[in-house]
């Protein structure tokens, strides 16, 4: 077994690589992809390997990746294409709402588009506006679509491949400011043994109260459970994984015995995920919870200027805030 | 900068709006025609991009082009019926444009793909798919529901212009499967043709599906079917200059053909898919013709437009034309022109009963396809409503 | 006093047409706004009246309309922009999320975009895909915008201008399928006495349950209480008017009371305005619920085709069946 | 279809990339110059729209363009000192871009309106603004923060290709208030002038601002500077041909020009300004230039682009050539050229040291300018903010 030490983007990167040789019909295509190997190096040596026709360095302009990846897909093929930051993909939505999330539907199941759309997203990395959106929402509130989120280097490896094989269109979530934190990633692991994609992990247990994180604020939360442990305080931590569809019953379980919950993400919390997840477990929890569920996200703003974004976001002391909150009730 | 006739310019200039253009100029120079509005054949005409068109077709191609323009007319007075008549919700009618559409879609070859939008009726008659087809999606009981890769005629697409890089990136995957540019034999490599409106030359996607096809040297043609109107708005409103002059800033040739001459349409499009399907890029097509009817059975045109302006069209009719240089040419006769009609009304009657019988969806359908691989959530979704809908059965309600 | 029934698209027509005449900076900019008067005729006669620079038929496309209205408001005007369809906004995405929503924080405050972006919205009228759409999630979840919905022609012909005259950007939906219902309006009603923009209001009163809609399903909303009042069921009826902000007090104040609340809406359920609404009613009213806050909604597939919307969409029975819910839980 | 090199033709048709394309060809006679690298002054030359350029400058009006060019790269290095330093956050150098800036910039009248992206620092300096103004973007304490229609010069866009078409809509503005076309003199009448780069021409948006400014006859300069990259894609991959091209397939002209010509550039920006507010329309601008640095801080170039090839474009600095013009011509001397200096390096000083005092902003000023009329609940975040913040206070946290 070759598990061995390294970074999410590493780990993404040894992924796509695997998806290029298990599938001649995968191609990879998007700004600065092919020979730069992307700005955060996500795809770096893939062109020099599969060659230009597996690695497509395209023209400036997301909507055109999206909409020939579209017609890349009916002749047969799986693109998967980069968005270079969460905020440029707006120029792509028609083509992803109106279009990829809709043709399969429109054609009653004949045609399929096996298309991921990867886009690094959140904040915590200093840019300067439009690199540090979350704009999930927009998508897992588009039906036909699938999202999904990774928090690590070992489950983005695996998760990256799932998507490429998978037989609807993906929109694959990459924590950006985790990029180069490291983990152990077994190079080796075979999909079928794995977790299923569209399902999600409870990855520390606990007693008192459950938080609901994903992407970027899996790490937060965790290190808040560390926190709270200290103090006494014993959190359950699940990482959603996947936020279209929602995978919510191990969720629904672990509420009905901590009777708290608390949601986190970087997202404004007006009509984010953590809006869904509350209505849900009340819906599912309603005679267990002991106070409401608790949304620690971003606020209403524009995502803030570099030097306060520490502010917006999330942060172990406001996922604390927020635990205590419930108790507070 | 000249400073001869000051005057003039500074009345010109004080109008915010633009001056005078010529977009929808009918017939200039640069306009490929075959067949004259009076049925005259012009052997072989030099078009814009310098290149030579003439069609060499036997009696019964000649025969067979004009069956398609009668018939495709006919289905399309017969589903603005249907309309009428409350069996379709909507129906978007293709009067005026049956030559830019018999033209081109004769012009491909079985192997080509063809990405329409809403209003390519009479090029998915010519790929020789059933006129049903795309009945359903009008009626309300489906949203197209046909296999585009079975019939090589793209789903049709209603946002405008969307489709123009799903045909580029199907053409980039034609060069990709090593389709393209092998030899000189046209059953050899494979070519798009992506259809689009005057009015979606202005969209963003669309300039961007020139851009990659460019780029790409994508084994594409785009055939715009400039009809003088996007709704109700004329096409100065989207253009100063002529459409297919567009073309050239982007890196590949635009011709002008026009569209109501069925000849000069095929010539063009055949030559410019050969083109494509040889390794010789992209080609933009505007097809130079008219909607005679409404935008679609919602529409109104008397609010924006004079019926001089229509009657001016009728005199181009793509039909008359073609029935015109028959009877000269005494290519066919007056038996051939009824049995024609008679075919038409044929296709038309079948059409209507096929489309009263077009059955209602059951409601639980729409929960199907979202997905491949079905979600729990869906699966939820339907089992509920399921239940739900029981739960009035028997209520009378 | 000039009270007249008028349906929404005459009321509509009035509300611009006073905007145009109290203000010569307003513009009022689309797809066949001019010579046409727009594909249901809310503009018609206007350009006629105010001529072809201050009503403009535009080239087709939205990212084009929605760009350029930015460049005008930052010349000093004031621009209504309509999109045909609420399928069709999503060209213009990347302008509304990325610029209009935005600008006016970039610049802290230096910059106003006084934009009024019309679509009229939902479903109900027999027509093909994506003409039926329910898109407000994806504006009300974008910080920087304000978003309403109008639910009759009274409200319609106030709520417009008062749009036009508000300083900061506003997605203004209409419900396409009630533009042909008729209703009393006043057309000299001042602007100064009105309610205001960003207020609910409380439609009809009742004891047992509280049912909150907008737009479309206000009126589904009024026909499933007086059917509920048959059956001796006392709903309290709130016409949200306002998706963002939301002004939730008269909705709070009567959950409290009623312990039961439902929500409608014609957009998928999953992350919809419904999941806010659930969110926040059970963190202010946790302690006064005798149900979780229900969703009738529509699925979680694309808008399926017109021969089955009544299926998708909800109905007075729907309604009264999420009431019962509430009732049996 | 020539049927000669045929063996040629297949071989080249079977990759299924592009062949050859010469979108980057350096100096062709479409290239309007009117100052070599060596600096040869060229009298006046005719551009490829046909309009003969030429400049009158007065000896100190050269000493000026050298003074901007030298401060600009000054200011430009001080910048990407202060990222290195981690003072800024992130620094896009204008650096082999000088000219394309200060000629255009110096070439706006006072009236004039431009739409900057995030590299046009040098335009930003010639407009009499202070160098300091879009600093805290790049350090990260503000997000451009400053009044547009007060300095005559938008914020930073970073999304590409967006500000084309506010600035399409800006002009449509002009032309709307009546202020284009009423006379002759250049002080009356005002123009825009929009910037971007050659990525930028593939997103729709900036198509789109092409076609809204040829159908409303708006009167806007659309100022490319094609520095051959978009990050790493060169610009091959945004088109065939020669960009400038592009325009009159939208009906107005486009023009290249050396964008490393500050006199040339002068001229062509000026005299398509002028036609512009003079009622003329829209003109494109295609300055040919080169990024001689990383795209931002961020890049490393040297992952795509050879040192040969930035050496070429070393010997056509924008630079040297106008000090070796004026040492020639004797409209300098040494005195002068290290007078320039030192005030290039004063001005740097003074940016670095005001740059180290900008302060960081208070986080609770996030929550301001959401709206001009604030929501409650953004009101009520900022209070929850405040509270929860004031609750660490004592705490050592
Ligand atoms: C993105 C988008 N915007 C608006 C519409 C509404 N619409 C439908 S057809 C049409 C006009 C299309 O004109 P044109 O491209 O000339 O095609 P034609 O209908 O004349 O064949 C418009 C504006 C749409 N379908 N899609
Ligand atoms: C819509 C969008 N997509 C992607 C990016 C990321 N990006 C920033 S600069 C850039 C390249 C721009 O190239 P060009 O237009 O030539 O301008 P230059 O940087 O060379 O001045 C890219 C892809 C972006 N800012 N906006
Ligand atoms: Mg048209
Ligand atoms: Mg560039």
């Amino acid at each position: 077994m070759a598990a061995k030490t390294m970074t999410m983007v590493k780990a993404l990167n040894a992924g796509l690589r695997r998806a290029l040789e298990a599938d001649a019909k995968v191609v990879i295509m998007g700004e600065d992809v092919g020979k730069l190997g992307g700005v955060f190096r996500v795809t770096d040596g893939l062109q020099k390997d599969f060659g230009e026709n597996r690695v497509l360095d395209t023209p400036l302009a997301e909507s055109g990746i999206v909409g020939t990846a579209i017609g890349l897909a009916i002749r047969g093929y799986r693109p998967v294409c980069e968005i270079q930051f969460d905020g440029f993909v707006y120029p792509a939505y028609d083509q992803i709402v109106s279009q990829v999330a809709k043709m399969h539907y429109r054609s009653q199941g004949k045609l399929r588009l096996p298309i991921v759309i990867r886009i690094p997203f959140g904040g915590g990395i200093g840019a300067v506006e439009h690199h540090s959106e979350s704009p999930e929402a927009y998508f897992a509130h588009t039906a036909g679509l699938k999202v999904v989120a990774c928090a690590d280097p070992a489950e983005a490896y695996v998760m990256v491949q799932q998507a490429i094989a998978c037989d609807d269109p993906v929109i694959f979530f990459e924590p950006k400011r985790r990029y180069q934190e490291k983990g152990e990633v077994d190079l080796d692991a075979s999909l079928d043994g794995a977790r299923p994609l569209f399902a999600s992990r409870v990855l520390r247990q606990g007693t008192d109260a459950t938080v609901l994180a994903y992407g970027p604020m899996v790490r937060t939360a965790l290190e808040a459970a560390a926190a709270a442990a200290e103090d006494g305080r014993s959190l359950e931590i699940i990482d959603l994984r996947t936020l279209s569809p929602l995978d919510l019953g191990p969720a629904y379980e672990s509420v009905k015995r901590t009777g708290r919950c608390v949601v986190v993400h970087e997202a404004p919390g007006t009509i984010g995920l953590g809006a869904e997840l509350a209505a849900r477990i009340t819906e599912e929890c309603f005679y267990s919870l002991e106070a409401p569920v608790l949304r620690v996200t971003g606020y209403d703003t524009p995502y803030p200027t570099a030097r306060v974004e520490e502010e917006f976001l999330p942060d172990l002391d406001r996922v604390l805030d927020g635990v205590d909150r419930t108790f507070g009730w | 900068m000249a400073k001869g006739d000051r005057g003039a310019r500074l009345r010109d200039r004080r109008t915010a709006g633009p001056p005078p253009a010529e977009p929808g100029a009918p017939l200039g120079d640069d306009l490929v025609q075959l067949l004259t509005p009076e049925g005259e054949r012009i052997d072989r005409v030099t078009g814009p991009d310098g290149v030579e068109y003439s069609v060499d077709f036997s009696d019964s191609e000649y025969r067979g082009l004009y069956r398609d323009l009668v018939v495709v007319r006919r289905l399309d007075a017969e589903s603005t019926a249907l309309q009428r008549q409350g069996e379709l919700g909507i129906w978007a009618s293709l009067l005026g444009q049956e030559a830019a559409q018999v033209g081109s879609g004769r012009a491909l070859r079985p192997q080509d793909m063809a990405f329409p939008t809403y209003r390519e009726h009479g090029v998915l008659y010519c790929r020789g798919i059933d006129p049903i087809m795309p009945l359903g999606l009008f009626r309300g009981v489906d949203q197209g529901a046909w296999d585009p890769v079975e019939h090589k005629f793209n789903m049709y697409t209603i946002v405008i212009g969307a489709q123009t890089l799903h045909a580029t990136g199907y053409a980039m995957g034609i060069a990709m499967d090593g389709k393209v540019g092998n030899s000189d034999d046209p059953a050899d490599g494979e070519a798009v043709i992506a259809y689009f409106g005057d009015g979606a030359t202005s969209q963003g996607d669309v300039n961007e599906a020139f851009i990659w096809s460019s780029v790409y040297h994508a084994p594409i043609v785009f055939f715009c079917q400039n009809n003088q109107y996007a709704i109700s708005e004329p096409i100065e409103r989207q253009t100063r200059i002529p459409l297919y002059r567009r073309a050239a800033g982007f890196g590949f040739p635009g011709v002008r053909v026009d569209g109501n001459d069925v000849l000069a349409t095929y010539a063009v499009t055949r030559h410019a898919l050969d083109n494509a399907r040889h390794g010789q890029g992209p080609t933009m097509i505007e097809a130079h013709t008219y909607r005679m009817g409404a935008h679609t059975t919602t529409d109104d045109p008397t609010r924006y437009r004079g019926i001089s302006e229509v009657e001016a069209w009728q005199a181009k009719d793509p039909i008359a034309r073609v029935r015109a240089f028959l009877a000269k040419q005494q290519i066919a006769d007056a038996g051939f022109f009824t049995e024609v009609d008679e075919q038409a009304t044929a296709e038309a009657m079948s059409l209507r009963e096929r489309v009263l019988a077009m059955p209602d969806p059951e409601p639980v359908t729409l929960f199907d396809h979202v997905f491949v691989d079905e979600t729990p959530q869906i699966r939820q979704q339907r089992a509920r409503f399921v239940e739900y809908q029981a739960s009035f059965e028997g209520s009378g309600h």
